[in-house]
């Protein structure tokens, strides 16, 4: 059409790699991370003990799980409050189960069921009746550890079977715990899926502009729907590991959990509003959060003190490189 | 063109608004370089310019959205700053924007006084007197409905009535109007002409954007002319040719004839039987041919839009089938029309057609995913390769191609929507409205890609409002009336006046059907 | 002409009739004029809870931590009770209203200067004000005893045969209606929710808009807070522990979309009496306590999914105007 | 360090009856002289919170874990895990299953806590009458068992009927919305009686808002601090508690004894507990301390101030 001396020639990249990835959340966290690990090695002499950094883990492992599927999810534009509800009513399911004589095999796969069809009714009531997730899994919320309330009442399922304590008490060698490798292959498989992906596209530009996603000949609705499936499905594997790990089943396990997840998530860089974050930095994140809350932890500071510092950093993080930002603004004009 | 007084101004008359070395940079782009533009006062000035050229920041700057990096604006010849939007209202300026810029939830009469709205003595909102002003005000521009209608009730062009009457609304000094007429129909483009005479008289000093030459040198007084962020020239209208305000515009001369098609057309590639929608179009049946382009026309509001999103895929038909190369096709979703090489470019470019906050490449190849990646892993250097290779075909301007594509101009946000569809290689590719906003340089070259795409064989629906562009472009053109189909006329049976018949239902005695 | 109708409030307010009526056929009770009385009483917190949660929702962003913020301020002016049990009841009023919205205007300042999204922002200072509850209090409770006879009976005193708590919640959705329907402020609010774009391009201020609603819902928090302390007659950390999510549920079931822009005052109030009247209904109809929970999740899915229904915007109908036209 | 360092672990910080706990533990402390309290809990009622405090305690290898368990059961495996990393652990108030620790001291005997509570009310009812009982969460353990225990002695109190059992998830709104709920539905209510000392507060509140004082007596286990104001107001004519400051103290004595001084918590061994007597140990490894106290009018100014 145009002649080539009219063609202009477009660069592909702005920027070098090693400028973006300076320039990165995910560097900044990184630093904040190392600084908390230092802090935390000279504040406590118990702090750098191969077994109590193993025992650590445990502050984040499980709702680390859930947090890629909901970074993933965050990142498309929706969120689901309902994941620690669910984790309630799987584990309520793995209980019942237990009564009437399942082994170790049996309950994993109920426990994962049950997460990922708890998923499937978020994600039919955002994705096929259109509402929004938000207040959809805030009925969820209360809706699915109701569920757990009426079946179990004031009782607990106890009694689990011994082969069943491995995933959230069993160890693979040395310090390394079960729950440690499935938190490492986890991050693995969502790492790759939302950015090496053809999927993990989608999900940005539905998150980015859904209706011009839908335009672009992307299933919208179908890949929101997979994405509460997956949140569903971590929550049921959190699910078996919590379960696990404190051998009985309450209705009220693991309250509150979602709102530290979205915490995990949100500290990690993604955008709640959408469209952007990585899974490095939701790893990153989760360390930040085990460490301050386990550095926290030696120092015997108060459990509602150390959530001070959650909510200071969770704050805090993002506002420091904005206000820097905006200072040097200033001090260029 | 009707008889137009000449400037009654002499041409040593001071400018009321004048701009002088304004520039204006964004992260990677040099929107304005020391740009400067006057308005003169009982004058219509024509900003004129490629898309990109800068002519929508100039007006964000004026009606202080955006604050430019230097320059100076001086009013009546003192200099002025405007930190906020409310500053430029304060210094008398008011702005008709490219975009509506409205609030669907509240009504006619919010949307026009909203920040300036008369209040009662106890500080409250008056609101009997502001249905009254804005019931006013509407008459004025002749809009077809009442000020307390909902906003969300009326359709794009009378939401662009309520624009203007916003505008209006306030005693403004200086009238800015960037592409107003680009939504109205014929007989609302003639009363805002009237509009702007009347503005005019007043003393007012008016800017004017337009792609549209014709109106231009039907209204303006004088012109300027931005290229690439850069001041280009300007004068008085009387002083130059449309040829060389062309030229002066893009920087070479444009052949403004639309390409002489010499496609063959081949057999049927689409054929639609009764499709039908409960409540937006009935009874649509056509067939397409391989290497045909067939126009639609209509009037803005006849449904075309919404038919063409049933094809598409976005809303479901409750009756009839598509056949696609002779085989029926269920299309459920625009995933199946793209396996089944239907492809569609929008005309709400920001909201359904650019990806906004993803970078141009990956804007590129969302719907080509599958050609470059392997079992669903993505490869970046196929993207990148894609990315170019269409990018190149567009002539798109930007600066890198990992740039995000919200910071690119409306004409270029759309090439880089018609690089995505053309990188699937479809067989049938749906242009609704697509020059719609485009500069004349960039819309004869769409124009010619798109006789070059059905020279390639690919078969092009293209919907249009323009009767020139629907003339000059379609092989066979399909003229829509209140969601049905009320023509098919040949290429040798086209002419402006037949087009409008059809559209506007009126039979050939001249009565209204 | 059905938009002169509002189609979410006549739903629900019939959803709520529909309640009270199956309540009332299992405990008849419930319906006499003094115990809906009671129950719009106990529910006056919530109401103004949702009428403050509503303008930060209609601006397009959440206050999740006004519940927080409520306990703080409770506690604060508990102890200032303590401390000064000579101090007027209006003056207690004062500061907490107004310690309530310096908290509101610390989340509207984040939100404004410095573009942290609302739901971050507030998420982390719901949990600093609790933190700082327990700083403040170091973990102990402010008892009934301890408290001055004049602070516990203020929201008790009885004007017209209404506590002064329901008198609270009545002149706050008074204002509200006002506020909303004939301020500047109260139409910017729903201009900047419902495209924030174009508020821009009409002068109005997003940001600031936004941080006004942030204090304005502080500012409720913080009156709740003394409302809740003083008739409770107990502060401690943990008071309305997870009440912001029931306030946001009752936005949401009064139809405030939680996309900014669409909502009423009528909307938040009923959405908050429907929430009101479950909770109080509960106890009294005998359902085992363990079903609670659940029921009170379907009825937020159930009203949502309604809402939704009622309010699908209908596409353009070309064939139907066509007809019309005709 | 040679301090023998003891860790009180509480369902969560901020409960007034754990604060008087901690007091006691601190006595407890100076008494022996080289003992430093970490006095801690989690952020809300959770077993996760407890645990993720216990794997720092583990951490810091303290000399013991003295707890009061949000779940019988979840804590388990954390706990063992401390004594295999050879800490003493002992629950007391709220208990762990045998397995997680090696010993537990009820605040009082169960079986007399129940029988004390549903006295408290009968007293006041010589006719009998209807009362009902307004509990803490569905999952409280010591609730439970004490609403247990009251059962089975009903037989011994003619005339009572309980009518109803609510759950006010020791939250003081939703206590006090179930006490209301409670008079409207049996306008006959007679009595509220209320073994937490969140709801006992609540309920009392609720029957002075609701005019039903000296109609609806309220009782249960409060704090003297805390009802002293419905003791005033006559919404509650008697209530009992142990003293906390007691079991703070013999909690503190008796993890002492477990780490310090080689005492093995075996059935039927008597563990010294200093000021409080010894502490005998049941099939279960459980023992009580001492017998619920009874406040009233008469001795409510001498204790609101203590504890
Ligand atoms: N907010 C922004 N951020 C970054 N770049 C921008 C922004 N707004 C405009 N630009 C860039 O500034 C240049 C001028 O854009 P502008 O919208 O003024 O063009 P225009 O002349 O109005 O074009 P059109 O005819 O398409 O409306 C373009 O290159 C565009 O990409
Ligand atoms: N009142 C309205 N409500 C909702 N969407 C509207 C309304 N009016 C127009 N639109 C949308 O705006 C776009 C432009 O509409 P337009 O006025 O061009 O009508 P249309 O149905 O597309 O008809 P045509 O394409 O034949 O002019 C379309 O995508 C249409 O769906
Ligand atoms: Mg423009
Ligand atoms: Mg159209």
């Amino acid at each position: 059409m145009t002649d080539a001396t009219q063609t202009r020639h477009v660069p592909d990249r702005l920027n070098s790699r090693a400028a973006r990835i300076f320039k990165s959340w995910e560097a900044l966290l990184l630093a904040v991370a190392i600084a908390i690990f230092v802090i935390n090695s000279f504040a406590s002499p118990y702090f750098l003990s191969a077994w109590n950094l193993s025992d650590a883990t445990f502050n984040f492992t499980e709702k680390a799980m859930i947090a890629f599927a909901m970074a993933l999810l965050i990142i498309s534009g929706e969120i689901d409050l309902s994941v620690a509800s669910i984790i309630a009513l799987a584990s309520t399911a793995m209980g019942l189960a237990l009564q009437y004589g399942a082994g170790t095999p049996e309950l994993v796969i109920i426990g994962l069921t049950v997460g990922v069809l708890c998923g499937a009714f978020n994600g039919f009531f955002v994705t096929v009746l259109g509402l929004p997730s938000i207040v959809v899994t805030i009925g969820t919320m209360s809706l699915f550890r109701g569920i757990s309330f009426i079946i179990l009442g004031d009782d607990a399922f106890r009694g689990y079977p011994s082969s069943f304590s491995w995933f959230g008490q069993g160890y693979i060698y040395w310090v390394f715990t079960v729950e440690m490798l499935l938190f490492v292959i986890i991050a693995i498989i969502y790492g790759v899926l939302l950015h090496k992906t053809n999927f993990g596209r989608a999900v940005y530009a539905i998150g980015n502009n859904p209706t011009g996603a839908l335009f672009s000949g992307i299933r919208v609705q179908r890949v929101k729907f997979i994405l509460f499936l997956l949140t569903g499905l971590m929550s049921g594997i959190a699910a078996v590991c919590l379960t696990s790990r404190l051998g009985s089943t309450r209705p009220s396990i693991a309250t509150g959990m979602e709102l530290e997840v979205v915490t995990m998530v949100v500290l990690g860089g993604v955008n709640i509003l959408g469209g952007s974050g990585t899974i490095p930095g939701v790893v990153i994140a989760a360390f930040v959060m085990g460490l301050v809350t386990f550095g926290l932890g030696l120092l015997n500071v108060p459990g509602i003190v150390m959530s001070i510092f959650i909510g200071l950093l969770l704050i805090g993080v993002i506002a420091l490189p904005r206000l820097w930002a905006m200072a040097a603004a200033r001090r260029k004009s | 063109m009707s008889t137009r007084p000449a400037p009654p101004i002499s041409p040593d008359v001071s400018p009321m608004v004048s701009m002088d070395m304004i520039t204006k940079t964004f992260p990677g782009v040099k929107a304005l370089d020391e740009v400067k533009l006057d308005l003169y006062p009982g004058q219509v000035t024509a900003l004129v310019g490629e898309n990109g050229a800068g002519k929508s920041t100039t007006v964000k700057i004026l009606t202080g959205i955006y604050q430019p990096n230097g320059g100076t604006i001086r009013i009546d010849g003192d200099p002025i700053s405007f930190a906020t939007p409310n500053d430029a209202a304060k210094a008398g300026i008011t702005a008709i924007h490219q975009e509506t810029v409205l609030f669907d939830e509240l009504s006619v009469a919010e949307n026009i006084y909203i920040g300036h709205a008369p209040r009662t003595r106890f500080g409250l909102i008056d609101t009997v007197q502001m249905h009254r002003s804005a019931a006013k005000l509407l008459a004025d521009i002749g809009a077809p409905f009442s000020s307390h209608t909902q906003l969300r009730d009326l359709g794009i062009a009378n939401k662009h009535l309520v624009a203007i009457a916003r505008a209006l609304s306030v005693d403004a000094r200086v009238v800015i109007m960037d592409e107003p007429t680009a939504a109205l129909s014929h007989k609302e483009i003639e009363e805002l002409y009237e509009l702007v005479e009347a503005l005019k008289s007043q003393g007012k000093a008016i800017l004017f954007i337009s792609h549209k030459f014709d109106e231009i040198f039907r209204i303006a007084d004088r012109y300027a002319v931005f290229r690439d962020g850069a001041f280009v020239g300007d004068g008085r209208i009387d002083d130059i040719s449309e040829g060389e305000l062309v030229t002066m515009m893009v920087g070479r001369s444009v052949d403004q004839i639309f390409p002489q098609s010499d496609h063959e057309i081949g057999e049927e590639v689409l054929k639609v039987v009764g499709y039908e929608h409960p409540t937006e179009f009935a009874d649509i049946n056509f067939t397409l041919n391989r290497g045909e382009i067939l126009g639609f026309y209509g009037l803005v509001g006849a449904g075309r839009s919404e038919f063409m999103q049933a094809l598409f895929g976005i809303t479901r038909p409750s009756k009839g089938v598509c056949r696609v190369n002779g085989d029926i096709k269920v299309i459920r979703s625009p995933a199946d029309a793209v396996s089944n090489g239907i492809v569609y470019v929008p005309e709400d470019r920001g909201k359904q057609g650019a990806i906004i906050g993803l970078p141009i490449f990956q804007n590129i190849t969302l719907p080509s995913l599958g050609k470059t990646s392997r079992s669903g892993f993505l490869k970046l250097a196929e993207e990148f390769k894609l990315a170019r290779e269409y990018s190149q075909r567009l002539d798109l301007r930007a600066a890198a191609l990992d740039q995000d594509v919200g910071n690119l101009s409306g004409g270029n946000q759309q090439k880089v929507v018609i690089a995505k569809w053309l990188a699937t290689q479809p067989q049938v590719i749906i242009l609704d409205e697509p020059t719609k906003g485009i500069d004349i340089g960039s819309k004869a070259a769409v124009h010619e890609f798109m006789s070059e795409l059905a020279a390639q064989g690919l078969s092009v629906i293209m919907v249009s409002s323009e009767i020139p562009e629907i003339i000059g472009m379609s092989d066979r053109v399909i003229v829509m009336r209140d969601g049905r189909i009320a023509a098919e006329l040949a290429k040798d049976d086209l002419s402006p006046e037949t087009l409008v018949r059809h559209a506007a239902g009126i039979t050939t005695d001249g009565a209204a059907a | 002409m059905t938009r002169y109708i509002p189609v979410r409030e006549t739903i629900l307010g019939g959803a709520i009739l529909v309640l009270l009526l199956l309540i009332s056929s299992r405990f008849s009770g419930f319906v006499a004029p003094s115990n809906l009385a009671n129950v719009f009483n106990d529910t006056a917190p919530l109401i103004i809870l949702a009428l403050g949660q509503m303008v930060v929702i209609l601006t397009r962003c959440i206050d999740l931590s006004v519940a927080a913020n409520l306990a703080l301020t409770g506690m604060a002016v508990a102890m200032i009770n303590v401390a000064m049990p000579g101090l007027p009841i209006p003056v207690i009023i004062a500061i907490a209203v107004l310690l309530g919205a310096i908290m509101g205007a610390i989340n509207g300042v984040l939100v404004w200067k410095l573009a942290i999204p609302p739901i971050v922002v507030t998420l982390g200072t719901m949990t600093i004000f609790r933190g700082i509850i327990f700083l403040i209090s170091d973990g102990k409770w402010v008892n009934s005893h301890e408290m001055s006879p004049a602070f516990t009976d203020f929201p008790r005193m009885l004007l017209l045969g209404l506590p002064v708590l329901s008198w609270a919640a009545i002149i706050t959705i008074i204002l509200f209606g006002i506020m909303m329907a004939r301020t500047q402020f109260g139409r910017s609010i729903f201009a900047v929710g419902g495209n924030p774009h174009a508020a821009v391009y009409t002068g109005i201020d997003v940001g600031k808009t936004q941080f006004w609603a942030f204090v304005v819902s502080g500012a409720l928090a913080g009156l709740t807070g003394y409302l809740w302390v003083s008739r409770f007659a107990v502060a401690y950390v943990d008071i309305a522990g997870g009440f912001e999510l029931e306030v946001v549920a009752a936005c949401v079931i009064g139809g405030i979309s939680i996309a900014g822009g669409v909502g009423s005052v009528g909307g938040a109030v009923l959405g908050a009496i429907f929430l009101g009247v479950v909770k109080n209904a509960l106890p009294v109809v005998n359902i085992s306590p363990f079903w609670q929970l659940a029921i009170s999740g379907s009825a937020i899915l159930i009203a949502v999914a309604f809402n939704a229904r009622a309010g699908r915007t209908k596409g353009r109908i070309i064939l139907k105007e066509a007809e019309a036209a005709q | 360090e040679d301090d023998v360092r003891i860790a009180l672990v509480v369902k969560a910080l901020g409960i007034g009856f754990f604060e008087a706990a901690a007091e006691g533990a601190k006595e407890a402390a100076e008494e022996l002289g080289n003992v430093e309290i970490i006095y801690t809990g989690p952020t809300d009622t959770t077993a996760e919170g407890q645990i993720e405090v216990i794997n720092a305690l583990i951490a810091q290898q303290v000399d013991a874990i003295a707890i009061s368990a949000n779940d019988t059961d979840a804590l388990v495996p954390a706990l063992q895990r401390a004594m295999q990393r050879g800490i003493t652990v002992i629950s007391w108030d709220s208990g762990v299953a045998p397995e997680g620790r090696q010993l537990h001291l009820n605040p009082s005997s169960n079986p007399l806590i129940g029988n004390m509570i549903i006295k408290l009310a009968a007293d006041h009812l010589p006719d009998g009458g209807d009362v009902a009982l307004l509990s803490a969460t569905t999952t409280s353990t010591n609730q439970n068992i004490w609403m247990e225990e009251m059962n089975k002695v009903m037989g011994n109190y003619p005339g009572i009927e309980v009518v109803a059992t609510v759950y006010g998830d020791d939250l003081a709104d939703k206590s006090y919305r179930e006490a209301t709920g409670l008079m409207q539905s049996y306008p006959d209510l007679d009595a509220i009686i209320a073994p937490t000392s969140v709801g006992i507060v609540a309920a009392a509140q609720a029957v002075v808002d609701a005019g039903k004082v000296g109609e609806v007596n309220v009782t249960g286990l409060g704090l003297p601090s805390e009802m002293a104001g419905a003791i005033e107001s006559g919404a509650s004519k008697s209530f009992a508690i142990w003293n906390p400051i007691d079991l703070g103290y013999s909690a503190t004595m008796l993890a002492y004894e477990l780490s310090q001084n080689g005492v093995e918590a075996t059935a039927g061994a008597e563990v010294p507990m200093g000021r409080m007597g010894s502490l005998t140990l049941d099939e279960n490894s459980e023992g009580a301390m001492a017998d619920p106290f009874v406040y009233d009018a008469s001795n409510i100014d001498q204790f609101k101030s203590i504890f």
